[in-house]
């Protein structure tokens, strides 16, 4: 599709991180004023916590849709990593680890595939990652015979589902929010790196870039296997928070994108930050919460979220002439 | 995308069904009460009053047939001739399947398959058609099996209403027609198959919530996806039981079946409303996450209800769980074969064809729960006993 | 047609049809092999009422995506459409005409709102059409329990189950409503406009284009086809379903079908002669692995490859045209 | 005088526009009489394109009237202006490459019958328009895509004919033009003049402002300086008014022989689709001029030795070692840097800032993963050599697309030079660039030779091509058509670029 990307008044500049934080401000004071309790930090930190599987994925999100592209497949590459991870371990504590490995293989895999079948065979990655995401739905499904087998050893769960215990102050540290804040940094690093801004540059104008030496669809394909990596995380900690069950990658794609566009990040490419889409996340994360705590009727919720993505796109993507 | 992934969950939710919801067993009616101050929210529109009381009344009847054999059995049977389809063998039973991406038609096909294979004698071809939990192809599909020569046909459909014409259809073909599971609008088929039903399912779970929870206490109703008839009915009957004990039901909430979202959903429950008392569920699928959810929060595990699935009993086994089972049973897929079978042979079959639905209870819990069976494996699946068991069910 | 002088029509299509070709050819041979028959008269009647229903879809998403824009409601459009429809028409045939003229208005406005949001609140596309879709997703879930309504018996008996020898009307309608749209693509100055559009905004605008007028019309045009799927559907299924449109996922294969039919999801280049292909294509597959009964999920890999090949083909042919 | 004159065709009162607060225009006035070609000069961001804009609908005035035949008039859209008759020939092509090119002259106002598009009539009055200005062989039903930039063009004016416009605005009409096209051009505009056709003609090129118009309106920083009759003024006089600077001493000094170093680029027997049997040899410190018509192959020659569109076959060696130019990388690693001469489209990239633009050449060589983040010393160097170009921007992370053409390419060039190359190709550097930034450019592309790298320099403009090199060589069909020493004339490389002359055997 095409994606017109003119400039916007300064605070609301896309890749301005104003409009979500903003939003997200305003959905805080909302869920405060309704349940104070909320921010008492045990409270806090697992929220947190169970935020960062989709955290995650914007993370890995916002390094394929800055680049130019788009990937729809990593929904599905969760499931799918959940549902081998269950058939692997199958409920062995030994083989936690090994399987970690072997999922973080497959998601470069995949990511690899991605990046070259749009970078080599020149297809749009709206259609590669529609495809992948056929592809992987129908293999997991194939492989298991429509049904997850094994289970998850409660050693794989633990990064998922536990913490540290009794800190100081905060009560309890989930694992997750730990990885989170790890692959948060290492994510910070990688945009300020010569790698993130050669990045942008290709999602801004990749003539000028490949004229200026860089490697174009190697770019490209490395932002999608960091996708595939940031999936693979994802699903390592769905998987221990929740268990095995085709449902575990269930619409992430689609909540990883939402929450990268909220964030400012540009459909198209060149402009955005990877803090805004990881903001954008958590405002869906909250916004979730919050109308759980308003007791909001959950067949009304789609539509909730639905007007709220609306309004704040729109709000963001203010914009004055070009001369 | 979520379009997708709500399709997948149609059909998993599709793992049960009850009467039509018009027309043969009587018009919708507004049901009862509205509930007031019980936050059940108002009543199905598809909530049929009588239904309702039949259902009900079935749960306590006394089964005919062979004992031990549940899939043979029939409540309050009225028979129904049909020497007019009586045939020489061996035949070619063709089968319009309304989808299988789900564990519970998974199992329940599997079995089907394995009733065939003990029949190989007589059967010479078994024709299956998987309608991915699409309407319009399974329409399609109906069409499209009375082109290839069937003796009999077996309908599961997606859905009841929209059915109704193509099955009219094929009965106007003058083949057997036999349906399960869901039913049609229609009396054209020989004989409909399925359990007791969702009104069933609903309330033995909604009672036993109510009787084990302590007074007055705080229930939370989780649903898989709004609008799908089998779940709206289970709904509707415990609605009617909550709002008859005048439970306090703080929240009606969809989890999409997926875990993730459940223990959301019952984290931020908990939050709100420090302590919750009972949980009620329209399906299985997503019953260990709510259990899950209570020990993260450290927690005691509430009265539940889950389904027969082995993870569930087993976390119930384990956990030492105030818990109960209403089942919708897969050996219901046993049945329409030796239906078909009967009725090419002449014989009296009873229609509708009612089978038991065993609920599973602390007292009858250590029956089913089998470690070597997978967690997603339905424990009703009366398929012990056929060939293959259990390695094709692993 | 492809001769014609348009280049919607031009612009070579066929490619689709070669493989649609390949497709029953292979697939024939396969079945007869399998000893069943994949042109029995109910096989194909099946085959060209599944390609009817998502046709009708496919052929308003190529309008959209030739402008550059796509349409990600439609599913849910199609679903309202079939209640609106059914409801309306209550069983009752003196109601037909009443009931399409509402149901025609009522996807027209989803429609509109659609144009809007992209074109005056400049939200890209992807994200508005889905976040309308949320807002129907809402209403229905809220509003419907179920199937509701009943079409009118003459609809059901016309459009749902009539047909001219093997050729049910619903495809001849599809045909009609494709051969309109190309002739709106090929010969009015709003196809024109359209295809500059979606080729380069700014062109058009310099060129003076009115090109919101022009976009919001497209989307238009899409919902209404949408709303006539839906009415199909209605006559197929007797009522309205407030899930048919999502259990067909018309809103991601209809855009299969437009690209395997060789349009640009870019925009610009394309036309529903090739889309038509794409569905029967779609529409073949399913009807040769149904005759073999092979597993659905396996279909669905087969699929995910298959779109991705038939893109890539078109992309190395648009890059030689280029060089 | 002015009482025997015409009444104007379109006349400008006092318009102003600002965009985001920066005042673009400011009380503009202008007047152009039926059949009068009148020219605006002025620098780039003197407001030129912005006036045009207004004048043709784009843009809006947000003060000032404009009247147009007689009425006063405010055009919403570009729909209204073209309804009124002012066509415009847009300085970049507005044109789909994957549309005919009738079907891109009337887009918009496609002839009707019966409410239908006529295709007939599309094509058949759009090949009488190629017509009327010579361009008959140019078929209307081919795709835009397949045609030459200079084709392009010609489309891009009937286009603008297409609305049998009383008034046309060619903005930088030429500046795809080889200069044979160009005087088609001429006689085209002519042409129109007589029809009584009032032209707005915005160009750098002097000499067309000269051979063309009658009158020459000045902007300078948004307002109209002065408005002179052509016939009584000068070169000199209008660049004064326009910088404030003679045009003596327009170019830097040659190179002086002593200065030449050993040769660094030599080329044997080199071809590709577009180029046959290349043979050239580039010495360090020598500027190298290269001329020829449009898609005469000195585009394709420059890309060739960067390795954007490589030599298929031949030899190429740098300091005496061969060497495979197959991608602008293998390129850069022997040294060899390259400014493209489309700066929007392969030059710069827009909504980055000014450093990260000035860091891409050094971050891609060294940008494959694993991560490195960005060097302060290298940061460092890339500001001082910021400051070396003389850029002016008012931050370094001031989104490029906000500078002046001059500014963008001299951030293109410090990018170059962070990566200290000792052969530099540039194509056009100085196009649509205005006369103070220009010189500038031509002061650093020499002082670049004189530290010691070997310039090749592709020009279309004869005076630049004349002033800056030390050697001309000229090409023609893909070849070298011959080569001229610093001295040498324009007819001299017209002749070659044309092929009227002999070919020059050396």
């Amino acid at each position: 599709m095409r994606i017109a990307r003119p400039p916007r008044l300064p605070g609301f500049r896309s890749g301005g991180l104003a409009p979500i934080v903003v939003i997200l401000a305003v959905l805080l004071v909302l869920l405060s004023a309704r349940q104070p309790d909320f921010f008492s930090p045990p409270s806090l930190m697992s929220f947190l916590g169970r935020s960062a599987p989709i955290v995650l994925l914007a993370a890995g999100q916002y390094f394929v849709i800055v680049s130019g592209e788009l990937d729809l497949s990593v929904g599905s590459l969760v499931t799918a990593q959940v549902v081998v991870a269950a058939r692997l371990i199958d409920g062995d504590p030994s083989a936690g680890w090994p399987v970690v490995v072997l999922l973080l293989a497959f998601g470069v895999a995949v990511g690899l595939v991605n990046g070259l079948v749009t970078t080599w065979l020149r297809v749009p990655s709206f259609i590669t990652t529609l495809g992948m995401f056929l592809i992987l739905v129908g293999a997991v499904y194939l492989w298991s015979d429509g049904a997850p087998k094994g289970g998850l050893s409660e050693e794989f769960r633990l990064l998922g589902r536990s913490a540290f215990e009794d800190v100081p102050a905060l009560g309890r540290i989930p694992y997750a929010l730990l990885v989170l804040l790890a692959a948060a940094a290492l994510a910070l690093v990688l945009t300020r790196s010569d790698f993130g801004r050669t990045l942008v540059a290709v999602g801004g104008n990749p003539r000028t870039a490949e004229l200026s030496g860089v490697r174009v669809g190697r770019a490209k394909t490395m932002a999608f296997v960091l996708s595939g990596l940031a999936a693979t995380l994802a699903a390592v900690l769905i998987g221990g928070y929740s268990g095995v069950s085709f449902q575990a990658g269930a619409g992430l794609e689609f909540g990883a994108i939402t929450a990268a566009v909220l964030g400012g990040v540009a459909l198209g490419g060149g402009r955005g930050s990877v803090v805004g889409a990881m903001l954008g996340a958590l405002t869906l994360e909250t916004l979730f919460t919050l109308m759980n705590f308003y007791g909001v009727s959950g067949a009304l919720e789609p539509a909730v979220q639905g007007a709220i993505i609306l309004f704040a796109v729109a709000a963001a993507s203010f914009r004055v002439p070009s001369r | 995308m979520t379009v997708l992934v709500v399709s997948t969950l149609l059909v998993l939710a599709g793992c049960a069904t009850d009467e039509p919801t018009t027309g043969a067993s009587g018009s919708p009616s507004a049901g009862t009460g509205s509930g007031k101050g019980s936050g059940t929210g108002k009543q199905s529109k598809f909530f049929v009053r009588a239904d309702y009381d039949k259902q009900l009344a079935l749960l306590d009847t006394a089964p005919t047939g062979p004992a031990g054999k549940p899939w043979e059995q029939a409540l309050n049977p009225a028979m129904v001739k049909t020497a007019k389809f009586r045939k020489p063998g061996p035949h070619k039973l063709c089968f319009s399947n309304a989808g299988l991406n789900n564990p519970w038609r998974q199992v329940g096909f599997k079995t089907m398959q394995a009733e065939v294979d003990t029949h190989r004698d007589r059967i010479s071809g078994f024709v299956h058609v998987d309608a991915e939990g699409k309407d319009q192809k399974q329409i399609a599909d109906i069409n499209d099996l009375l082109g290839k020569g069937c003796d009999a046909l077996i309908v599961s459909p997606n859905t009841t209403a929209t059915l109704t014409p193509a099955v009219e259809a094929a009965c106007r073909k003058g083949l057997p027609v036999i349906v399960f599971d869901r039913g049609v609008d229609t009396t054209c088929p020989v004989t409909f198959i399925n359990p007791i039903g969702g009104y069933g399912f609903g309330h033995v779970a909604a009672e036993f919530v109510t009787r084990k929870m302590k007074p007055g206490g705080k229930v939370l109703a989780l649903r898989i996806l709004p609008g799908v008839d089998v779940l709206e009915t289970r709904w509707s009957a415990a609605k009617v039981a909550f709002d008859k004990a005048g439970v306090d039901v703080v929240g009606v909430e969809f989890t999409d079946g997926d875990p993730a979202r459940t223990k959301k959903i019952v984290n931020d429950y908990i939050q709100r409303y420090g302590t919750i008392d009972g949980v009620w569920m329209d399906a299985g699928a997503v019953a260990g996450a709510a259990v899950e959810a209570f020990e993260d929060a450290g927690k005691p595990v509430p009265p539940i209800n889950g389904e027969d699935q082995l993870d569930f009993l087993k976390l119930w086994k384990d956990k030492k769980l105030t818990a109960i089972a209403p089942t919708y049973p897969t050996y219901q897929w046993r049945t329409p074969i030796i239906a078909a079978l009967k009725i090419l042979d002449g014989e009296q079959v009873p229609n509708p064809w009612k089978l038991p639905q065993p609920t599973i209870t602390q007292d009858n819990l250590d029956e089913y729960v089998d470690p070597t069976m997978p967690p997603l494996h339905y424990a009703m699946c009366g398929c012990t006993d056929l060939p293959g068991y259990p390695k094709r069910w692993q | 047609m492809s001769g014609a002088l348009s280049p919607p029509a031009r612009w070579t299509p066929p490619g689709v049809f070669v493989a649609l070709a390949l497709t029953l050819a292979i697939g024939w041979l396969v079945v007869t092999v399998d000893g069943g028959r994949l042109f029995s008269l109910p096989t194909t009647v099946s085959l060209l009422h599944v390609a009817a229903g998502l046709g009708l879809v496919a052929v308003g998403q190529t309008v959209v995506v030739v402008g550059g824009s796509l349409d990600l409601s439609v599913a849910y459009t199609v679903s309202l459409s079939t209640l609106v429809a059914a409801e309306a028409m209550a069983g009752d045939d003196g109601a037909l005409l009443p009931a399409i003229g509402l149901t025609l208005a009522v996807s027209a406005t989803i429609g509109l709102v659609n144009g809007l949001l992209v074109t005056l609140a400049r939200i890209n596309p992807f994200i508005a059409t889905v976040g309308v879709g949320l807002l129907l997703k809402g209403y229905l879930d809220n509003g419907y329990d179920g199937p509701t309504g009943k079409t009118a018996p003459a609809l059901v008996q016309g459009l749902g189950y009539q047909r001219v020898g093997p050729v049910p009307l619903a495809f001849l309608l599809l045909l009609a409503v494709a051969a309109a749209a190309w002739f709106v693509l090929a010969r009015t100055r709003f196809g024109h406009h359209l295809i500059a559009v979606g080729g380069d905004p700014e062109v058009a605008r310099l060129s003076g284009v009115r090109t919101s007028r022009v976009l919001v019309t497209a989307h238009v045009l899409c919902a209404l086809c949408a709303g006539l799927a839906g009415v199909y559907l209605a006559s197929r299924l007797g009522a309205g379903a407030p899930r048919v449109g999502t259990e067909g996922l018309y809103d991601l294969e209809s855009i299969a079908a437009v690209v395997l039919g060789g349009t640009a999801l870019a925009g610009g280049r394309g036309g529903v002669v090739g889309t038509v292909g794409g569905v029967l294509l779609l529409a073949s597959i399913d009807a040769v692995f149904n005759q073999l009964e092979v597993d659905v999920f396996f279909k669905q890999v087969i699929r995910g490859v298959i779109i991705i090949a038939a893109v890539a083909v078109y992309a190395r042919r648009a890059m030689r045209k280029a060089s | 005088m002015s009482g025997l004159l015409p009444s104007p065709l379109l006349a400008l009162r006092g318009i102003g526009k600002s965009f985001l607060g920066v005042r673009v225009l400011d009380g503009v006035d202008l007047q152009v009489r039926p059949g009068e070609v009148h020219a605006v000069v002025g620098e780039n961001g003197a407001g030129k394109s912005t006036l045009m804009k207004v004048v043709s609908g784009v843009h809006q005035p947000d003060e000032g009237t404009v009247e147009f035949a007689g009425a006063q008039r405010t055009f919403r859209s570009p729909r209204e202006a073209q309804q009124a008759g002012i066509g415009i020939v847009h300085q970049e092509l507005t044109l789909l490459p994957e549309r005919t090119v009738a079907e891109n002259v009337w887009l918009g106002r496609e002839p009707l019958r019966r409410g239908l598009v006529d295709r007939g009539a599309m094509l058949d009055r759009a090949a009488g328009l190629l017509a009327s200005i010579g361009e008959g062989s140019l078929p209307p039903d081919t795709r835009v895509g397949r045609l030459g930039v200079a084709q392009q063009q010609v489309v891009e004016i009937v286009k603008a004919l297409a609305l049998d416009a009383r008034l046309l605005i060619m903005d930088e009409p030429t500046a795809a033009l080889a200069d044979h096209e160009v005087d088609q051009l001429y006689t085209l505009v002519r042409r129109l003049q007589e029809h009584g056709m009032g032209v707005l003609y915005v160009s750098h090129r002097l000499k067309e402002v000269f051979d063309l118009s009658s009158r020459i309106t000045v902007l300078k920083d948004g307002r109209a300086v002065t408005t002179l009759d052509t016939a009584d003024t000068s070169a000199d006089r209008l660049v004064r008014h326009m910088v404030g600077r003679e045009l003596s001493s327009y170019y830097p000094d040659r190179a002086q022989p002593q200065e030449l170093g050993p040769v660094r680029l030599t080329v044997r027997g080199a071809g590709n689709r577009k180029l046959r049997g290349i043979d050239l040899r580039l010495r360090a410190g020598e500027v190298l001029g290269v001329g020829g018509l449009q898609g005469s192959g000195r585009s394709a020659l420059a890309r060739a030795l960067f390795g954007a569109a490589p030599f298929g076959t031949g030899q190429v060696a740098v300091d005496g070692a061969p060497v495979r130019l197959r991608s602008p990388r293998a390129a850069m690693r022997v040294g060899i840097a390259y400014v493209s001469e489309d700066r929007k489209g392969e030059g710069i990239v827009a909504e980055q800032s000014v450093l990260d633009n000035a860091l891409l050449a050094v971050r891609a060589v060294r940008a494959v993963p694993p991560v490195r983040v960005s060097r302060g010393a290298r940061t460092a160097r890339v500001r001082e050599l910021l400051a070396a170009v003389e850029l002016r921007a008012a931050r370094e992370d001031q989104e490029i697309r906000f500078l002046s053409g001059g500014n963008q390419q001299k951030v293109v060039l410090a990018r170059w030079l962070a990566l200290a190359p000792r052969i530099l190709l540039f194509d056009e550097p100085t196009r649509g660039i205005d006369v103070g930034a220009r010189s500038a450019i031509h002061d650093l592309v020499r002082r670049l030779a004189r530290d010691g790298a070997a310039v090749l320099m592709v020009s279309s403009e004869l005076p630049e091509l004349l002033g800056m090199s030390d050697r001309i060589i000229v090409m023609r069909d893909g070849r070298i058509a011959g080569e001229l020493s610093a001295g040498a004339t324009e007819e001299e490389v017209v002749a070659l670029a044309v092929g009227t002359a002999r070919e020059a055997a050396g």
